[in-house]
């Protein structure tokens, strides 16, 4: 696992070190899964293994994380994303976010915690998703104050929840506009909900 | 609706933020007196003015900062400072 | 009523004979000369600075008394206000004075001789969660014990008083029960201002409207300019010109802090917008008043058939008075929740006026550290209730500059000495 | 059925009479067109009395055709107040007359009109003050001449919707001028968006020549063409600080109504002008009209308002009335030039219809319908919202902009008059200079957002005004004839009135509005304030800039609840547990946001359970924040009344927190998980609040702290499994954490492997009394790892229990909770942990007040048990000093305890009464009073924790 507790001097070591295959349960009962389909979609990826990583400026970590604050990138195989100016999140298969956090030197001001659980990812893509996201959100989607690759802080249908722009290739090879909004694990329910309605116009 | 400058974010409206009131400095709570720590804890300067004031960008970047705002026109003056000290400068 | 007999008196057989004669009436109040003196100067002409300065004229004989306002008569929060008068305080100390303006209310169509449009139309105040109905259960006890008529009621209940609540059970907020208090009700705001107006004119009252105050002089303060504790209270400065006398009294509310600044009084307070609105008038239907503490909203129904809404204050301090769209969209959002049939009536007007929020929801009243400056300050959102009883015991602390025993709990030293008043209590409890 | 007012049909209307539409007016069936207003379907039906007045009850018809029309306000089905004037018709549609009894013709209350002599504005506060018992009699009399329609009751929610927007240039109205800014503004490159209250575009074109409408015409295909998005039958509702706008889409498709909230970098106001009605006896008669009313029926509806015209012109609006009037065969008995020295007096007429009109010269002429032009409104609202105060210009007979901020335009014929082409052309320039100032502004935002695509080159120059101004054409001021009129046709309030106001003092607009109610009504003040003023400064003999005028305030146009409240936002929180509850009968509770399970069914038989065998619930809201770094004892020291410098790896320690004011703002259990790694725990209610005051002291008192916080509330599901056998229980799911006794001890943590979830972390501690763990699991494997405690446990006697359980449980050991047992003024010395307040340690939030606090009387809570045992006195009951109505204190915390078969309380209670075995009176809400005995100890069960520590 990607953070572990494991500084407990009394905890005694588990002798098999194999996770059992416990699947994840996301708390998001899809109840209408056409509703969640059409010219703008909704995804759960909920399941993804987070990990928030919080460094002061002057520490190593920063410096190997990097990005501007406000902006987000693919890296490999996992998602960078600088959501405030002392915190980053990385996203991705677990054993690749795993890996990128152990590389990382958390000497200094810099510590890392898991947000698997805590944290929630949807994905709403497609050519209105900008228009779905202005229903319930007050940021500008506009591509020249939210272009790909930006990400920021805010209230969705009144969740506090962080949204970032990661546009996808379609199967044609055109780009397509694409949101991750990641939220409290038990607003879950409710903002996909949320979510299903406010797209629901645009198909 | 406000549209409050946050030094890291940028303009976002102000049921973004937490609204934290008149800047005024915390006295030494070993020294202080029992006036002089409740006029700390109660009196305000409340102008209808410019007035130094404490903001909290919680859906944002998740700082506290600064501004300094007229009460009247909601004008605002001076950049605002990304807040290390509640006292008023 | 002293001079009163002077007054043109209001009654339907006057209206009726003017009506004849096609004559008019004569003026509300007199436009005077502004004096160079007056034994006692009130700053600010709505409810309280009227009350006040005619309890002073009629109950202390002091009628040598100025009010200034900055603009018209009743501009501020006496004319923004939702109108709504009550009782069923949580503390004792809340309850009695209150309950004295309640009082005051009811007698005052006769006592002034003007028709103020008291509603006796009963006051209900929504419980949505156990730790509410927890609250509202600890102010009808200690009504109960003030002798206050004011009670804990159920949902079918509730229903039978006000059609228009939902009352069903898997609503996001469901109404559990309410304090029903059945002595509240509306009054006519401006009719209170103009009764009070009217009545402290007859007995020889100055008032003096656009008149704004400038500066308040002192001499002998440890401030600069002599201001400040320890000195006295010498006139004021206003637009027109200056004003000299001894007791300066500030009722301006909003604007509390700005005036006492001058004359180097801070206060406890920050000034915060109370926003309201009204819709387009229908046929009546809610009988009732009707708040909602967890939802912020206050709703009544007047003869006009208009719906006045309140809420709670705005967080942002500011003097600023136009009002917001998200006060009325969170408005509407809670009014719906509340009783579901009303989407298709109308949002017409809008307004706000300025609160002087206290820390401990309690009103900052009599004298100061400056001889002869008093305030009447602090009134939050609970002003226009308070008005008569402030008036009345405001005057007595002028006319024998002390502090009366009713309003003892409110003086300004309590903040320095730790002991603040009570009702806040219920405003934190009950999340 | 006849169409009796029905023109021939016409190219300039914009009824469709290939499309006939059935409905119901007053009960009588009735036919009209697509395109049909539903007062022009009325009126080609002939009838032509629409409604009654508020205070006498006069029969009223058309004034100004224009949602404005005060006379025109009409009930359709459930909907109460619909404007006729504007409103289309649609098939099937149930319309009646509102403020009639009992029928629109024949109506009881207008017997008030003969005593309107007496019935003077502001009658009412002048009279019904003897004998007071009266006046609520009186009151409901006059409830029931409350204007307005009928609120059904059970009208259904419906759709409705918002969203938000940020446009560059927004454009209030969509006449010449208006849809020329949008032209201009989107060709220049901005974002746009034309907002009409309308259901077309093209403003006064539309009832104009038909060249006008050609000319509508190409600016709405330039508008399309540019990228405009266009809005019809919207309105901007408001404009609010920094350019936030409301703008009612009433247009949707799929909603009812929505509401957009556009933050706007530059706002463009063409509103046009308002036709302003003028004042003469017998104003309000059906029959007389407004030249926009008669050019807008006829030309776009095809409906003839009359036979016979007298038309009173002041301008070119009632030039153009005489020309359509012509064109639709009616005759024009007088064209009365009010540019000459002539006017009308007043007008005459049956209970139901204009008859006659005098005129300032003597005669007296017949006819069914006087038209009046005399002068226009200047719809300033949105410039007045941006804080512009209109100036006056008696030359031209109305307000116009004095000065709004930079942000905010005006344009067209609020601006000044000028011909359709010169009206177009200031359009335009107004759209250039609106998109040159919103691409400054946009850069300059750009530029200034973190997230935001980086911005080329230097900020561009905001430009400068440089507008050729329309000019302002000379009009006479119009506003009273001769004789007394109506001013406020909504409040029934004459020029009489006003005159009468003034003179008894209420002589300022803002007293006189007030006094008299004019302006007050549906309609705004839109057709009524300037007239009210200038009738004001009639009465004062002065002019109308020295008495100034009201302030318009939002909504520019009414706007209905269900668009402002729109799809309702209540987010609700739940645990990974909740699909488990759901599916077990669990009988849910709110608790702030959270929806937790009460009971399952009987909740003393789960407590009975728990302390007998185990019982399990979930205690997911408990507040968890992450805290990592060096300073971390620091911090807790800080905000803790505790000392934490020294809690060991591996330990749990309690503390109370307070505000700086000295009063209990929280509480919980914090573990020391790692060298620099802390996990605290708050109330569940307390816990968005604690991580801001955590957040605030780090950043704002100590920013030299080196300490992350992470809240993980929702990240680690929580269960508490509680009673005797909860270590046998727990044992068979754990394999690398050691339960024995002294292995792990009361108020320690340990983390491990539980149901082979890893990273969970277990913790000793109880808040029911019993030897109890709570488990921290993370979320993605909660309910995996409840399900494994349920099914393991099945021998051992293991069932959930709920909220209510868990209450009793912990009343039984006396364990207070904040903002129950504590209030808004409980310092922290009355929850009695007086040993947990260590004036010892240097600074802690709220350390002096509480050492003051020390020094002086406080409520202390208390353990209280009533003398008879099966008495359970309600929460809030209060104690009274014994025979006297004296407060001394209340019961803050009361149920039946199973455990002991007795009743069970908490009370807060002054510090004379705070002493064990204290007889204390208690007056119940029924009026009883009863005794009850102050305990030894706060638990009630077990006060040794025998059980606990077992």
């Amino acid at each position: 696992m990607l953070v572990s507790w494991n500084t407990m001097p009394t905890s005694i070591p588990k002798e098999n070190g194999s996770v059992a295959d416990i699947q994840f349960e996301s708390p998001v009962i899809i109840v209408d899964p056409a509703a969640a389909c059409g010219s703008v979609t909704l995804t759960d990826e909920s399941s993804m293994t987070k990990a928030s990583v919080r460094a002061a400026d002057d520490t190593a970590a920063a410096s190997a994380l990097g990005l501007a604050f406000g902006s987000a990138e693919h890296r490999g195989d996992v998602f960078v994303a600088r959501i405030r100016p002392d915190e980053w999140m990385v996203f991705g298969a677990a054993d690749m976010v795993v890996a990128m956090i152990a590389e990382l030197d958390l000497g200094g001001y810099a510590s890392t915690v898991d947000i698997t659980h805590s944290r929630l990812m949807f994905r709403v893509t497609g050519g209105e998703a900008a228009k779905a996201m202005e229903k319930v959100c007050s940021l500008d989607f506009s591509d020249h104050m939210a272009p790909n690759g930006s990400c920021a802080g805010a209230s969705v249908a009144k969740v506090g929840c962080d949204v970032i722009r990661d546009d996808i290739v379609g199967a044609d090879g055109a780009t397509i506009r694409s949101y991750r909004i990641l939220c409290d694990r038990s607003f879950g329910q409710y903002l996909f909900d949320a979510l299903v309605d406010a797209k629901a116009e645009f198909g | 609706m406000l549209l409050v400058p946050c030094p890291n974010c940028g303009p976002r409206n102000a049921t973004d933020m937490n609204y934290r009131g008149e800047a005024h400095s915390r006295p030494d709570p070993d020294a202080a007196t029992k006036e002089e720590w409740r006029t700390y804890l109660y009196l305000r300067d409340n102008p209808s003015g410019w007035l130094r004031e404490n903001w909290y960008c919680s859906s944002g970047c998740r700082r506290h900062f600064q501004l300094e705002r007229h009460t009247l026109t909601g004008e605002l003056r001076n950049p605002p400072l990304p807040g290390r000290k509640t006292a008023g400068a | 009523m002293g001079k009163s007999s002077k007054l043109a008196r209001y009654s339907a057989a006057g209206l009726f004979w003017r009506g004849i004669r096609k004559q008019s009436w004569p003026r509300v109040w007199r436009q005077p000369a502004m004096k160079s003196t007056y034994d006692v100067v009130i700053i600010g002409g709505g409810v309280h600075g009227l009350a006040t300065a005619f309890y002073l004229a009629s109950n202390h004989g002091i009628n040598d008394v100025a009010v200034v306002d900055k603009a018209y008569l009743g501009s501020g929060g006496s004319g923004r206000n939702t109108a709504i008068v009550r009782s069923n305080y949580l503390t004792p100390e809340g309850v009695a004075f209150y309950d004295r303006s309640l009082d005051l209310y009811n007698s005052m169509s006769a006592d002034l001789n003007i028709n103020v449009m008291f509603s006796e139309r009963g006051h209900l105040t929504l419980a949505h969660t156990d730790s509410a109905l927890r609250t509202m259960n600890w102010r009808a006890e200690v009504n109960k014990l003030q002798d206050i008529n004011s009670s804990l009621i159920a949902p079918e209940e509730i229903k039978k008083l006000a059609p228009s609540l939902d009352i069903s059970t898997d609503t996001r907020y469901p109404i559990l029960g309410a304090l029903y208090h059945p002595p509240g009700g509306t009054i006519r705001h401006d009719a209170v201002v103009w009764g009070y107006a009217r009545a402290a004119d007859s007995h020889g009252v100055d008032l003096h409207q656009q008149t704004e105050v400038l500066d308040i002089l002192c001499e002998g303060g440890e401030g600069p300019e002599g201001k400040g504790a320890g000195g006295r209270v010498i006139g004021v400065r206003t637009n027109q010109g200056d004003i000299h006398a001894p007791v300066v009294v500030n009722c301006t509310a909003g604007w509390a802090s700005q005036l006492s600044n001058m004359a180097g009084v801070r206060l406890p307070i920050t000034t915060h917008p109370l926003q309201a609105a009204v819709t387009e008038p229908t046929k009546t239907f809610l009988p009732t008043v009707v708040v909602s503490g967890s939802l912020h909203v206050y709703v009544s129904q007047t003869d006009r058939g208009e719906l006045v809404f309140g809420a709670s204050v705005d967080p942002v301090a500011t003097y600023d008075q136009r009002g917001t769209l998200q006060f009325t969209e969170e408005l509407a959002g809670h009014v719906l929740e509340l009783m579901p049939g009303l989407s298709k009536m109308r949002l017409m007007r809008q307004w706000a006026g300025l609160c002087d929020m206290t820390p401990d929801y309690s009103p900052v009243m009599g004298p100061t550290q400056v001889d002869g400056y008093f305030v009447d300050v602090g009134w939050g959102t609970y002003g226009f209730k308070a008005g008569p009883v402030s008036g009345e015991q405001m005057a007595a602390s002028v006319a024998n500059n002390n502090l009366p025993e009713l309003i003892a709990p409110f003086a300004l030293s309590r903040f320095t000495e730790g002991v603040l008043v009570g009702e806040k209590g219920a405003a934190a409890v009950g999340h | 059925m006849i169409m009796s007012n029905r023109l021939p049909e016409s190219s300039s209307e914009v009824v469709d009479r290939s499309k006939p539409i059935r409905f119901d007016w007053n009960g009588k069936k009735m036919k009209g067109f697509e395109g049909d207003t539903i007062a022009s379907a009325i009126l080609a039906n002939g009838d032509h009395i629409l409604s009654r007045s508020l205070k006498y009850h006069r029969p009223r018809g058309v004034l100004t055709h224009d949602f404005w029309d005060p006379n025109l306000m009409v009930q359709v089905g459930d909907e109460p107040n619909v404007r006729a004037g504007h409103r289309r018709l649609e098939a099937g549609m149930k319309i009646s007359a509102q403020n009639v009894w009992p029928s629109l013709k024949f109506d009881a209350k207008a017997a008030n009109g003969i005593a309107g002599r007496f019935l003077t504005a502001g009658f009412y506060y002048k009279t019904f003050m003897k004998p007071a018992r009266l006046w609520p009699v009186y009151e409901k009399v006059l409830a029931r001449f409350a204007p307005g329609g009928e609120v059904d009751l059970n009208t259904p929610h419906g759709y409705h919707d918002k969203r938000y927007a940020h446009p560059d240039v927004v454009v209030a109205g969509a006449g010449p001028a208006g849809l020329a800014a949008a032209i201009a503004a989107a060709q220049c490159g901005a974002s746009v968006l034309l907002v009409e209250h309308e259901y077309e575009v093209g403003g006064h074109l539309l009832w104009g020549t038909d060249d006008d409408r050609a000319a509508a015409a190409t600016l709405l295909a330039q508008a399309a063409a540019a990228g405009v998005e266009i809005l019809t039958n919207s309105t901007v509702t408001g404009r609010y600080e920094d350019n936030w706008l409301g703008i009612a889409q009433r247009s949707h498709p799929i909603a009812v109504e929505r509401l957009i909230k556009a933050r706007a970098k530059v706002l463009v106001v063409a509103a046009g002008l308002i036709e302003r009605p003028y004042v003469f006896q017998g104003n309000d008669l059906p029959g007389v009209m407004t030249s926009g009313a008669v050019s807008r029926l006829i030309n776009m509806y095809g409906v003839k308002p009359g036979k016979c015209a007298v038309v009173l012109a002041a301008n070119e609006s009632g030039d153009q009335a005489v020309e359509d009037l012509k064109r639709a065969d009616v005759e024009v008995a007088r064209v009365v030039d009010a540019r000459g020295s002539t006017t009308v007096n007043c007008a005459k007429g049956s209970r139901t219809r204009i008859k006659s009109v005098e005129v300032s010269d003597g005669s007296s002429i017949d006819c069914d319908l006087l038209v009046t032009a005399v002068g226009w409104t200047a719809p300033t609202s949105l410039l007045n919202m941006s804080g512009d105060r209109p100036v006056y210009d008696a030359a031209a007979a109305r307000f116009f902009p004095n000065s709004p901020p930079d942000n905010v335009l005006a344009t067209g014929g609020i601006t000044g008059d000028g011909s359709r082409d010169e009206l177009i052309a200031h359009g335009r320039a107004t759209g250039e200079l609106a998109a040159g100032r919103a691409n400054a502004a946009r850069h300059r935002i750009q530029a200034a957002t973190a997230s935001a695509a980086a911005v080329a080159g230097d900020e561009p120059e905001y430009p400068s005004d440089n507008r050729a101004p329309l000019t302002r054409a000379d009009h006479p001021e119009l506003h009273r004839s001769s004789t007394h009129g109506l001013v406020d046709y909504s409040e029934d309030i004459s020029s009489k009135d006003l005159f009468g106001a003034a003179a008894e003092g209420f002589d300022s607009v803002e007293l006189l509005k007030r006094f008299t109610t004019a302006t007050m009504g549906p309609s705004q003040g839109k057709l009524e304030t300037v007239n009210t003023v200038a009738i004001l400064a009639e009465a004062r003999a002065e002019t109308i800039e020295q008495v100034g005028t009201t302030v318009w305030r939002p909504p520019y146009a009414p706007i209905s609840l269900g668009a402002l409240g729109g799809r309702v936002f209540e987010p609700v929180r739940v645990s990974s547990i909740h699909p488990w509850h759901e599916a077990n009968g669990y009988t849910p509770i709110l608790a702030g946001q959270w929806v937790r399970p009460e009971h399952y069914g009987d909740p003393h038989a789960e407590v009975r359970n728990t302390r007998t065998n185990v019982g399990i619930t979930d205690v997911t809201p408990l507040g968890k924040l992450d805290l990592q770094g060096p300073d971390v004892p620091k911090l807790l020291s800080q905000l803790y009344t505790n000392k934490w410098m020294k809690l060991p790896v591996g330990g749990v320690r309690y503390g109370i927190m307070c505000a700086e004011d000295g009063v209990v703002l929280d509480d919980g259990v914090t573990a020391r998980l790692g060298e620099d790694h802390y996990l605290m725990t708050t109330t569940s209610s307390g816990a968005g609040g604690v991580w801001n005051w955590v957040e605030n002291w780090l950043q704002t008192e100590h920013p030299e702290w080196q300490v992350h916080v992470t809240p993980l509330t929702t990240g680690l599901t929580s269960i508490n499994i509680a009673g005797p056998n909860s270590r046998k229980l727990l044992s068979r799911l754990v394999d690398c954490i050691d339960l024995g006794p002294g292995a792990f001890e009361y108020m320690q943590v340990r983390t491990g492997t539980i149901a082979e979830v890893d990273n969970c972390i277990v913790w000793r501690i109880g808040f029911t009394g019993e030897l109890s763990y709570e488990i921290h699991v993370p979320s993605g494997h909660g309910l995996h790892v409840w399900n494994a405690l349920l099914e393991q446990g099945e021998d051992l006697g293991v069932a959930p229990f709920g909220l209510e359980a868990q209450r009793i449980m912990r009343l039984e050991k006396g364990h207070f909770i904040v903002g129950q047992d504590t209030d808004g003024l409980s310092k922290a010395p009355t929850t009695g942990m007086i040993s947990l307040l260590k004036l010892d340690k240097d600074d802690w939030a709220g350390k002096t007040e509480v050492a003051w606090a020390l020094e002086d009387d406080y409520p202390v809570i208390v353990a209280v048990q009533p003398t008879d045992p099966k008495i359970v006195p309600e929460e809030a009951c209060q104690i009274l000093r014994d025979g006297t109505r004296e407060i001394v204190g209340r019961i803050t915390s009361s149920r039946h305890s199973p455990t002991l078969e007795r009743s069970v309380c908490l009370a807060q209670v002054s510090r004379e009464f705070a002493v064990a075995g204290t007889t204390l009176t208690v007056l119940l809400a029924n009026g009883e009073r009863i005794n009850a005995r102050v305990m030894e100890h706060h638990a009630h069960f077990d006060p040794e924790g025998e059980r606990l520590r077992g």
